[in-house]
């Protein structure tokens, strides 16, 4: 049985009196894509949100990384894992960064957070995996001047920066026009097969999920309804939930 | 939903206050012991006791009646200037954001100009020029303040003007008016009125400032600036003469301020 | 006999201070009674734009529309509503939230008041009578955009422009809404423009597709053909990022 | 950029032309005749003749357009007309009262952001803690309190009470100290709730926790909100400088500051309409210079804000 890279117990989130997360059970073993794929509302970003610690959730449960737990540890102590150990990708392609300071001041800062020198050759490299020329270029942009799918690439490689072994994207392709959020997913792929970087990705497309996913997870009002290998979830569906979910998505006609 | 219930009870609790505090200033005329113009040669300068609860001022009147009736002064005259500000300025508001153009541009340059006066310097020269006493101080103030009226009344007109909802208002075929009347106004009617209710302390200080100056109410009408102006040349020896109208000042308009920011934490929340 | 509703070589262009963007240009379209014509494209491609220009929302730089082969360029939404209805992508903001619905649907009826009618619509959509009676915030984004169907019927409009109404909706709810429209069709009560992102959404529900790109309608014609032998290098690349999301027909 | 802060500057000198047609047509409505004061003030009889050489002195005779073209080129020149109560040219005057009021407007601006930048801070990166909760209430009552209300509490207590200090500032250093502290207590008051609430507004950004995923420093955070709320820091110091004017007039009376407030003062119940244009026209055009600077200073901050 490959190593659980990240193993989440019987996991309670609560925002003050509101269960966003009711005892959640899921694993990723490394170098593998968990896809957790809900509706809005279904506590699929909550999880999240637990794993990278926020003031505003109480969480109850454990979310073991490596075996050691991540809901006792204290904000010090996470901030250190955060961008080393654990990459984070938000929706919004332009919410990494600062938008009116230069990419270049914002990866210096990342970097000097961690007391790691700022290598050009190791981000120039990094740049040409994400498909992102001229990265000189860049680096002397601001984020308000780029596209949404320049900056979420960007993003991409701001949370690659310190080769994290766990990459956790939330709905980073619903942003995105549908050819650029293949393309986007497909640099996630090129990421896990050359890095063997191990990736969560939210999202509320099954069809995104059904394309890059080694794993799924089915999420609905807080709960875990399936959770399981790619095709066991797609082809042999447990719940009802599910199989409606797979009727319902839109199929291209072609006869 | 709890933090909702206890903003609601923190504006029921100051609106009852501030309520108290009109009904104070309504019935002044009953609730004074005394008159509040007339001297009494007898009473110059007397200290708080039973007779008269808040002292005596230079000329022997009773400062308690004094205040309540320039209460009533005060509060009415800034509820007054409040409200044709806010109707004015809503006004033009709403007609330059819903029609935009030219009519927008020109409302705005306006705007950018009486805005480019400090309040307070403009109604300085205005009341001294005019010399109009309360009414003077009361157009000196208006002047400016119609102004942030129309600003907040056209931003929220021109993004209402883009939802959907006014579309398809439209798409029923409705006339410009109806839909002004019947969808605008009624969903602008809360930001514009709690903006209202924070104007009302900045009025109150701005009047109470001009009286102070002599430039809006003039002696002997009661009015707390200018009893403040008056008692300041004697406030060593009855300090008291100060110090009421002083505290009613401070009271209403904490009032009034906290009920404003009571008005804006529900809605945020 | 003329089509329900043409458009003919229409152009437009946004200035904003230095930049102008071509929105439109030479498109052309028709729509026939009974149909429902697909228009798909990425973000910035026009198809937006189209719509609105066809609903008198925006003003058109050149070209004409025609509704029966009457001529209707430059009419505002006060006149185009009187035959067409706009559905918007946000459900929710598409009813004043301080009205009830009945009132808001009642408001499209141009003076008519027929309680009657709007029951029979209000089941035709699928809903409850007592939702009637609720304000816009209490209703799920589904249940508003079936509202917003029922209200384009009660104002008698032969043509309904749908702008990426299903996009804000989960997925099972949009099913719903798609089978609805489906449901319509069949009865021959719904011709319409159905403007999506999504090529598959588009396969399910329309008869005629386009296919936009840069302002200009790069393919058009049936769906089935435009599906199984695409001829322009874009519409193939569509279609290829939808198979490659796309979920095969599970056995029941 | 330089095409823009030309269209800036132009926008700026029409504002000024409007602006100082109004207050010109302000001195027309205004009541009584200046002549007819200025002869009796001076103690000379008045009878048809002389009123009409004065008034033919004074230029009160032309009609209003010639008045006002001779005034406001007379403005551009520096030259602000002369004294109806003493015929001695205004300008001076006015710079002079000027300079005494820019050290009070200016110290007092420097102790309001002072109190005010740290505390807005503070109370912003800890929302909710003791700190936040006291200055929200200090900020709220300095707030609600009328600037020449502060100056005479203060006076109270600590002149009488306590004498600490003169009660009549003569332009003393020592005497600057209270009616700096009248001006600079309600600006603290407004600068911290504004301040805070933008603070605040950045905090809810998405780049903040955008920063946080990758473990950037508190310290690092604290900087990137602070540059982006710095642009409409400068728009909220620029719109209080308005208040700040007016206040200087009050505290200026009260504490006989020889300031232009003071000037002003004593001229409107001279009636001496020249002064009291001046007056407004020369804090008009500094209040406008300051918002336009402040706008430019946002654009260049910030350059998605359109300018």
């Amino acid at each position: 049985m490959a190593e659980r890279l990240l193993d989440i117990k019987d996991l309670w989130v609560a925002y003050e009196e509101i269960e966003a997360v009711k005892g959640a059970c899921l694993y990723v073993e490394k170098g593998e894509v968990l896809c957790i794929v809900g509706e809005s509302g279904s506590g699929k970003s909550t999880l999240i949100r637990a794993i990278t610690g926020s003031s505003m959730i109480t969480v109850k449960g454990s979310i073991l990384l490596e075996g050691e737990d991540l809901v006792p540890m204290k904000k010090r102590e996470r901030q250190k894992l955060l961008g080393t150990k654990i990459g984070l990708i938000q929706q919004n392609p332009a919410g990494a960064f600062n938008p009116i300071r230069t990419f270049d001041k914002q990866f210096r800062e990342t970097l000097k957070s961690h007391d790691i020198l700022f290598d050009n050759e190791k981000l120039d490299q990094l740049f040409v995996t994400l498909g992102l020329k001229d990265t000189q270029g860049i680096l002397k942009s601001r984020p308000y001047e780029m596209s949404g799918g320049m900056n979420q690439r960007i993003a991409i490689a701001a949370a690659m920066l310190m080769d994290p072994e766990l990459l956790l994207c939330d709905e980073i392709t619903s942003a995105l026009d549908v050819t650029t959020a293949i393309a986007v997913t497909d640099e996630l792929l090129r990421l896990k097969n050359e890095k063997g970087t191990t990736i969560i990705l939210v999202t509320h497309n099954l069809g995104i999920a059904a394309n890059i996913a080694d794993k799924i997870a089915i999420m609905s009002k807080g709960e875990v309804i399936e959770f399981g290998s790619a095709d066991q979830v797609l082809y042999d569906p447990q719940r009802e939930y599910t199989r409606n979910l797979l009727r319902d998505v839109p199929k291209l006609i072609e006869k | 939903m709890k933090k909702k219930k206890r903003a609601k009870i923190k504006i029921v609790i100051i609106a009852a206050l501030v309520l108290l505090l009109l009904f104070c200033a309504v019935f002044a005329g009953v609730l004074a012991p005394h008159d509040p113009s007339t001297p009494n040669a007898a009473a110059i300068r007397m200290a708080p006791c039973a007779e008269y609860p808040l002292g005596t001022d230079n000329l022997g009147r009773c400062v308690l009646s004094r205040v309540l009736f320039g209460g009533r002064t005060t509060i009415a005259a800034t509820f007054l200037l409040v409200l044709i500000s806010f109707v004015v300025g809503t006004l033009i508001g709403i007609f330059s954001g819903y029609y935009g153009g030219l009519l927008d541009k020109f409302l705005m340059r306006l705007a950018d100009v009486f805005l480019a006066f400090p309040q307070m310097v403009v109604a300085i020269a205005v009341a001294g020029i005019l010399n109009g006493g309360l009414m003077g101080a009361m157009v000196a103030l208006g002047i400016t303040m119609w102004v942030s009226f129309a600003r907040l009344a056209r931003s929220h007109t021109a993004s209402l003007k883009n939802e959907a909802y006014i579309q398809a208002a439209a798409f029923a075929g409705k006339s410009d008016l109806n839909i002004l009347l019947v969808h605008i106004f009624p969903n602008l009617l809360t930001p514009v009125l709690t903006q209202a209710l924070t104007q009302i302390g900045t009025t109150m200080i701005g009047l109470s400032g001009l009286s102070f100056l002599g430039l809006g109410v003039v002696p002997p009408t009661p009015e707390w600036g200018a009893m403040i102006a008056e008692a300041r040349a004697y406030i060593q020896i009855a300090p008291w003469a100060i110090m009421g109208p002083a505290a009613a000042v401070i009271v209403t308009i904490v009032l009034f301020n906290y009920l404003g920011d009571a008005v804006m934490d529900y809605r945020e929340v | 006999m003329a089509h329900l509703l043409e458009g003919k070589n229409l152009y437009k262009t946004y200035r904003e201070k230095a930049k102008v963007t071509q929105a439109l240009s030479d498109v052309s379209f028709y729509l026939d009674r009974g149909e429902i014509l697909g228009i798909v494209g990425e973000s910035g491609s026009g198809k937006s734009t189209l719509l609105k220009a066809i609903a008198g929302m925006l003003k058109l730089d050149q070209g004409s529309v025609l509704y029966n082969g009457k001529d209707f360029t430059g009419m505002t939404p006060r006149q185009t509503g009187a035959f067409l209805q706009m559905i918007f992508q946000d459900a929710n903001s598409s009813f004043d939230p301080r009205r009830v619905m009945k009132k808001s649907i009642m408001e499209s009826g141009r003076g008519k008041k027929d309680e009657g009618r709007i029951l029979e619509l209000v089941s035709l959509v699928g809903l409850e009578e007592d939702l009637l009676s609720r304000k816009p915030s209490s209703l799920s984004g589904g249940q508003c955009q079936r509202m917003a169907i029922a209200r384009a019927f009660y104002s008698d409009a032969d043509i309904l422009l749908c702008d990426e109404m299903t996009s804000a909706l989960d997925v099972t709810t949009q099913a719903q809404v798609v089978e609805l429209l489906q449901d319509l069709k069949k009865d021959g009560r719904l011709s319409a423009v159905f403007v999506s992102h999504d090529i598959a959404l588009v396969s399910m529900l329309c008869d005629r597709i386009m296919v936009m790109k840069d302002g200009t309608c790069v393919e058009e014609g049936d769906t089935l053909t435009v599906i199984k032998h695409p001829c322009v290098d874009y519409t193939k690349e569509l279609l290829e990022s939808a198979r490659r999301q796309s979920i095969q027909e599970i056995s029941e | 950029m330089i095409g823009k802060i030309l269209k800036k500057l132009a926008s700026l000198i029409v504002i000024l032309i409007i602006l100082s047609f109004l207050v010109f047509g302000l001195m027309d409505l205004a009541p009584g005749d200046p002549a007819e004061r200025k002869l009796s003030e001076q103690g000379i009889a008045i009878s048809r003749e002389v009123l009409e050489a004065e008034r033919a002195k004074m230029g009160l005779d032309k009609p209003f357009f010639v008045r006002y073209g001779e005034w406001f080129s007379g403005i551009i020149r520096g030259d602000f007309g002369d004294s109806y109560k003493d015929d001695m040219p205004v300008g001076p005057k006015l710079a002079a009262g000027l300079k005494n009021t820019l050290i009070l407007t200016v110290s007092s601006l420097l102790a309001a952001l002072v109190i005010a930048f740290p505390l807005s801070v503070i109370s912003a990166f800890r929302k909710n803690g003791i700190i936040d909760h006291i200055v929200r209430v200090l900020s709220f009552i300095g707030n609600s309190l009328p600037n020449f209300l502060i100056s005479i509490l203060l006076m109270y207590f600590l002149c009488i009470k306590l004498n600490l200090f003169p009660i009549i500032a003569k332009g003393t250093v020592e005497g600057l100290l209270l009616p700096v502290l009248s001006l600079s207590i309600p600006m603290a008051g407004r600068f911290i709730r504004q301040m805070r609430a933008e603070i605040l507004d950045q905090l809810k950004e998405d780049y903040v926790s955008g920063m946080q995923g990758r473990g950037v420093k508190q310290g690092f955070i604290v900087m990137n909100v602070l540059w982006n709320s710095l642009g409409h820091i400068f728009t909220i110091i620029a719109l209080q400088i308005g208040s700040l004017m007016g206040g200087s007039v009050v505290i200026e009376t009260i504490f006989r500051w020889p300031g232009i407030g003071k000037l002003v003062m004593d001229s409107i119940t001279a009636r001496d309409y020249p002064v009291i244009l001046g007056f407004v026209i020369i804090l008009g055009v500094i209040y406008v210079v300051i918002n336009q600077l402040s706008d430019i200073l946002h654009h260049v901050l910030d350059p998605r804000t359109t300018l």
